[in-house]
């Protein structure tokens, strides 16, 4: 078996009284593409921040390219640079304008000169399709336009990984298309993804593993075609069901 | 009849008169108390303002001990009137046998109106971080800024703004509380004011509609600006409508 | 205890008790009444500040500006000294009266801004609701704005009650013996300075714990904590 | 070392004052600050060869700023009663104040003794001595504090919130110059005693400052003051 | 022809420069079930929220059971309370539970006891299946269950017309299900309804007529098969195109 650049060991996280997460444990390759599904509320966001930190884990470890990011000693800072994040609501800096919000990260944590950095951004915003809104602020763009912003963002720091929580689910039908595709084209260049998303035929289409998840717990994986042809767990099962 | 009314109006000049002479007696004395007014406050609001704001971040940052000392901090300066405390750093201290806390007056008025701005700056602060949706801060810790460049480059930008309103309103409250520092010998506008009455007992109502101008004009701009500021930036009070 | 009395000698302080019991107890009744009158008024003034007319809202905000510019103690002399020289029946008000009103005119503004800052802070989906389901405007604002409004704005609204029994402390000046009073009359008696001021912190401290609990416990009653899960 | 060691070594006096209006201690028009005990203060630092400083204090700064050393001496138109005594040691009484009631001059008061009915309110500084008077000699009076001074109360009684007030003579006969429509009632209630404060262990400074007045009550300088302030209204033509 | 619930004719609405609404004129029968689709901005909301006097119309007439709503002499609250509408945020009133959200605006508009209005609420509360989260307040509720509450208080009110905007956008896919099932039920039952959605299996299924716009303006008109199997405009083809 190949070295992992993630490893998920027995990880369990607490609010309160309630078990998020509950002993997931769960491995990915370089290079993969794993979806993550599951009903509201099964502890899909919980698992992917505790990926990059933004969760301590009240139990169990995860390595990041064999660095155990629990670890208190770790610089998460440093790590977390490598593991880019998409969120559902975007959450680009409102406060700078597109080019500046990819600009910014990467002069602050990477220390690049800002000449080069722009560099850097324009190239990402050809990329992901919307050069000419370079500068306009958040306000001034549509969802779609500001989630593209917020994938330039992360690719800008040469993450190693890249996370999504429901990338799409904030936009409209419409605009959801052109978002997918950027996800498409990364995974075809072999970034390695791990996709929280209700965007079954992206699943279908994109993935080389799916996770679901309930209560928690990690209850079934498998390839696309197998999961959907033939689910095994009779919670997916219902869920599936009830969701195409 | 017309004898009568010409009568009346030649009285009429007469006070007019009489007012506009002892006006022009009184302006430089005033205008003395308003320039120490003047120079009192913006000191105070201007050691306060940085004072406050450090203790409104720190109070943020989670540390539990120092958000509960900062807490009865704001509580003892908010509970008690400007008088106590103002009586308590000036004449109490020299009892303590310290040295540089003998303050002379002038030094005094300035560290104790700078204490009392800080307790308010520091729960606008607060207010003002914590407006701030939480995902801005997971987005610049997942491009792996660290907690302090998070807010230095992405919360306090955004916060600041929405703080100018309500500190305005804040500095208005604090040049009329100068007028207490009389009781330490400071010649402030209001203490000028009543030294001048007790000249010219007779026009006491006079001498104090003018005091009171002259506070309008010092107040009233600020005021504008706290007014044209939120229009500008927005409040605290009026952030609304955005995803957590 | 001896050697506390060094800094702060108890047994004079003692002579005092009625004297200071008396002057907490006129500060909590003026400032309990102020304060709901010119958190009523101000909610008439926030509504007007927010009216679409312009010599509505024009009027408020020349209220709210020339208010807040000026010191209170000019404010009450002038109602309390001017007033009778403007009318021939300005002296209708006693100084208990006049302490009152001056206090509720010069709060009513401070009270307003921040009822209108909650206000506005009320999600606009929340009007929808209520006029959709047929609630006319002030059914909205009764019903669904303002309750929503007053338990966001809690913080500010403690804040401005903390300065507005502080503000009782002016009116010694035209002979309404409250706490401050208490405190001037025990110095001036006695001269002795630290115990006369630092009781009188501690009256005023005692009041605002007072304010605090309580309004922890109105928030838990009226406003209901329940539905805010944050 | 004692205060007035300090006072040697530093050829400094610094004295308390209030601002309380004429004739005791206030603002000329010339904005210079004047009045009696100022001229006495000078006087004596003048004799002693030092510098003198003169600090203006509300009237609730006046004693803390003895006890807590800020100055050595207060120079204020005191009454040294009892409980004070307790606290800060007075001088022999400097002068006397007589303490007088005035109303508006067309009530029908003649004596002082015609307010001391339950029908009449009369107004005073609250807590001064005034007030003392004020329930003293006028018991069955209602009684008005006002924190503000003397103005306060006497712009009080010409607003018609008070029957009449109690003050004394010579401070009131500035005010009434400014307003010919306050009489002062007949009789004089009682006569205070009026004394300058040091701080209990300045008694080289207490017995210094004795001294200095029986000195110039002796040469007549004493009741040149008093005369030019205290007792006629002459100052006004060269100060107001 | 029958006599038709609503009647808009030739309605316009302008906001500043940007014409939301230009002119539109449909006729809507009682009983029927109308689809209204179109890309993001295309005036779908603004033509809904006119129909029940949310926005005023710059131009034009809408005729509700024969009333001109557009009249300024009309009651338009009682008019509403004839009108129920499910907004896509849901807006139930925060401060008030689930239950006391469909009791209140029965006792304040229509005037019912307290006891009368609580049995209607319970009743409907089981209709949409959540009878146990009558005590709950929106916060502790997930959104489909919100979603739900909502429209309970609509129904609560007898309404002759039901307006959805996108009553399912904001909901995961799993709970989508559970509130289309309510809206189908709602139109078996003979309820007229206007729809804004995106869900075109939805729309297939359950719309009499689909309406689609597009800057303002209704573009195209059919019934579901003709409409999603034989589109005529250009606009609606490529509409069609990006989202199926
Ligand atoms: N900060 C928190 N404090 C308390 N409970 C939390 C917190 N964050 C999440 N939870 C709870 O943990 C559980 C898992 O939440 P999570 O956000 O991971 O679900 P999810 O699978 O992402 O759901 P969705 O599809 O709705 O986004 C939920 O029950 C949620 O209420
Ligand atoms: N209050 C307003 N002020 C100014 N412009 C507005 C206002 N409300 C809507 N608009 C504009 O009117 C147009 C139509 O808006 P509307 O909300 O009806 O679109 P929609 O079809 O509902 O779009 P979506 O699918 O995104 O909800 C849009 O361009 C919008 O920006
Ligand atoms: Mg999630
Ligand atoms: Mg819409």
């Amino acid at each position: 078996m190949k070295d992992p650049i993630i490893r998920i060991e027995n990880v369990s996280k607490q609010f309160g009284t309630l078990k998020a997460l509950d002993g997931v444990t769960n491995q990915i390759q370089r290079g993969e593409v794993v979806v993550i599904i599951g009903p509201s509320g099964s502890g899909k966001s919980t698992l992917l921040r505790t990926l990059n930190g933004l969760e301590t884990v009240s139990e169990g470890n995860v390595y990041i390219d064999g660095v155990n990011i629990v670890d208190t000693r770790v610089n998460i800072n440093k790590l977390r640079s490598k593991v880019g994040m998409v969120f559902q609501h975007f959450n680009l800096f409102r406060h700078k304008t597109a080019l500046d919000n990819i600009i910014m990260p990467q002069t602050v944590v990477l220390n690049r000169k800002r000449k080069e950095a722009e560099d850097v951004a324009r190239k990402l915003l050809e990329k992901v399709g919307i050069p000419e809104k370079a500068g306009n602020y958040p306000d001034q763009l549509s969802g779609g336009q500001q989630q593209r912003v917020a994938i330039a963002r992360s690719l800008a720091m040469h993450p190693k990984i890249m996370l999504f929580d429901e990338a799409t689910s904030a936009l409209d039908p419409e605009t959801v298309g052109g978002v997918l595709q950027l996800m498409k084209d990364l995974a075809t260049e072999g970034m390695t993804m791990v996709v929280v998303t209700h965007e079954m035929g992206f699943a279908r289409e994109v993935a080389d593993r799916v996770i679901f998840m309930d209560g928690g717990q990690i209850l079934e994986e498998a390839t696309p075609d197998e999961f959907f042809d033939r689910p095994k767990n009779s919670r997916t099962i219902t869920f599936l069901s009830q969701i195409l | 009849m017309a004898v009568k009314l010409m009568g009346g109006m030649l009285e009429m000049a007469d006070i007019v008169l009489a007012k506009i002479q002892i006006t022009i007696n009184l302006m430089p004395f005033l205008m003395q108390g308003l320039l120490m007014t003047f120079k009192v406050s913006i000191l105070a609001i201007l050691f306060g303002s940085l004072l406050g704001f450090v203790l409104g971040v720190v109070r943020t940052l989670g540390y539990r001990p120092l958000t509960a000392i900062i807490g009865i901090y704001l509580h003892i300066f908010r509970g008690t009137p400007y008088l106590v405390q103002l009586y308590i750093i000036y004449f109490v201290f020299p009892s303590f046998g310290v040295g540089f806390l003998n303050f002379d007056s002038f030094t005094a008025a300035i560290v104790s109106l700078s204490l009392y701005t800080s307790s308010y700056v520091t729960e606008i602060t607060t207010a003002a971080i914590y407006a701030i949706p939480r995902g801005q801060e997971e987005a610049a810790r997942s491009c792996g800024m660290s907690k302090a460049e998070a807010l230095i480059y992405v919360v306090l930008p955004q916060s600041l703004k929405m703080m100018i309103p309500p500190m305005a309103s804040i500095y208005v409250v604090i040049i009329k509380s100068t007028a207490i520092l009389s009781i330490i010998g400071i010649s402030e506008l209001t203490r000028q004011g009543e030294v001048a009455i007790l000249r010219m007992p007779g026009d006491i109502m006079f001498v104090y509609g003018l005091i009171a101008t002259m506070y309008f004009i010092y107040c009233y701009p600020v005021l504008r600006f706290a007014k044209w500021a939120e229009g500008a930036f927005g409040s605290i009070g009026s952030v609304q409508d955005q995803e957590s | 205890m001896l050697w506390l009395n060094g800094f702060y000698n108890f047994r004079i302080v003692g002579q005092y008790l009625n004297v200071f019991i008396d002057g907490m107890l006129t500060t909590i009744w003026l400032s309990l009444l102020c304060l709901v009158m010119s958190f009523f008024f101000g909610i008439f003034i926030a509504l007007m500040r927010m009216s679409t007319l312009g010599f509505v809202w024009r009027i408020a905000a020349a209220y709210i500006q020339l208010i807040r510019s000026t010191p209170l103690l000019i404010q009450i002399y002038l109602i309390y000294y001017g007033l009778p020289a403007l009318l021939p029946f300005g002296n209708i008000f006693d100084e208990t009266q006049t302490a009152i009103i001056a206090l509720t005119i010069h709060t009513t503004p401070y009270m307003g801004e921040i009822i209108r800052t909650g206000i506005q802070s009320v999600d606009k989906g929340q009007k929808e609701g209520a006029q959709a389901v047929g609630l006319n405007s002030f059914q909205s604002m009764y019903y669904i704005i303002l309750p929503q409004a007053i338990a966001n704005i809690t913080p500010p609204l403690i804040g401005q009650t903390a300065i507005l029994i502080k503000d009782t402390a002016l009116f010694s000046i035209i002979a309404v013996p409250e706490l401050m009073g208490a405190g001037l009359t025990m110095f001036s008696e006695t001269v002795v300075a630290t115990e006369s001021y630092v009781t009188t912190g501690i009256c005023y401290l005692l009041i605002y714990l007072l304010t605090l609990i309580l309004s922890g416990y109105a928030q838990n009653r009226l406003g209901g904590t329940a539905w805010r899960s944050n | 070392a004692s205060t007035m060691e300090k006072i040697v070594k530093s050829g400094e006096l610094i004295v308390a004052v209030q601002t309380q209006g004429p004739p005791v201690s206030f603002i000329d028009k010339t904005g210079q600050r004047t009045g009696l005990v100022i001229d006495i203060m000078e006087m004596m630092a003048a004799d002693m060869g030092v510098k003198l400083i003169l600090q203006d204090y509300d009237w609730k700064g006046l004693i803390p700023a003895l006890t807590s050393g800020k100055a050595d001496v207060i120079a204020a138109d005191m009454t040294p009663t009892a409980k004070r005594h307790m606290q800060v040691i007075f001088t022999e009484p400097v002068f006397f104040a007589e303490n007088i009631v005035y109303s508006l001059k067309d009530r029908d008061f003649v004596s002082w003794k015609d307010v001391n009915k339950p029908e009449f309110t009369v107004g005073a500084t609250q807590a001064s001595s005034y007030a003392e008077v004020a329930k003293k000699f006028l018991p069955a009076a209602k009684l008005k504090e006002y924190s503000g001074g003397n103005p306060q109360t006497f712009q009080a009684l010409v607003s018609g919130r008070v029957d009449a007030g109690v003050s004394d003579r010579a401070s009131v006969s500035g005010l009434i110059s400014q307003n010919p429509n306050v009489k002062v009632l007949e009789g004089t209630v009682n006569k205070e005693p009026l004394g300058f404060a040091v701080r209990p262990d300045s008694i080289h400074l207490l017995h210094a400052l004795n001294n200095y007045m029986r000195l110039i009550r002796h040469d007549g300088r004493l009741d040149r003051l008093l005369d030019y302030w205290w007792n006629s209204t002459v100052w006004e033509a060269d100060h107001k």
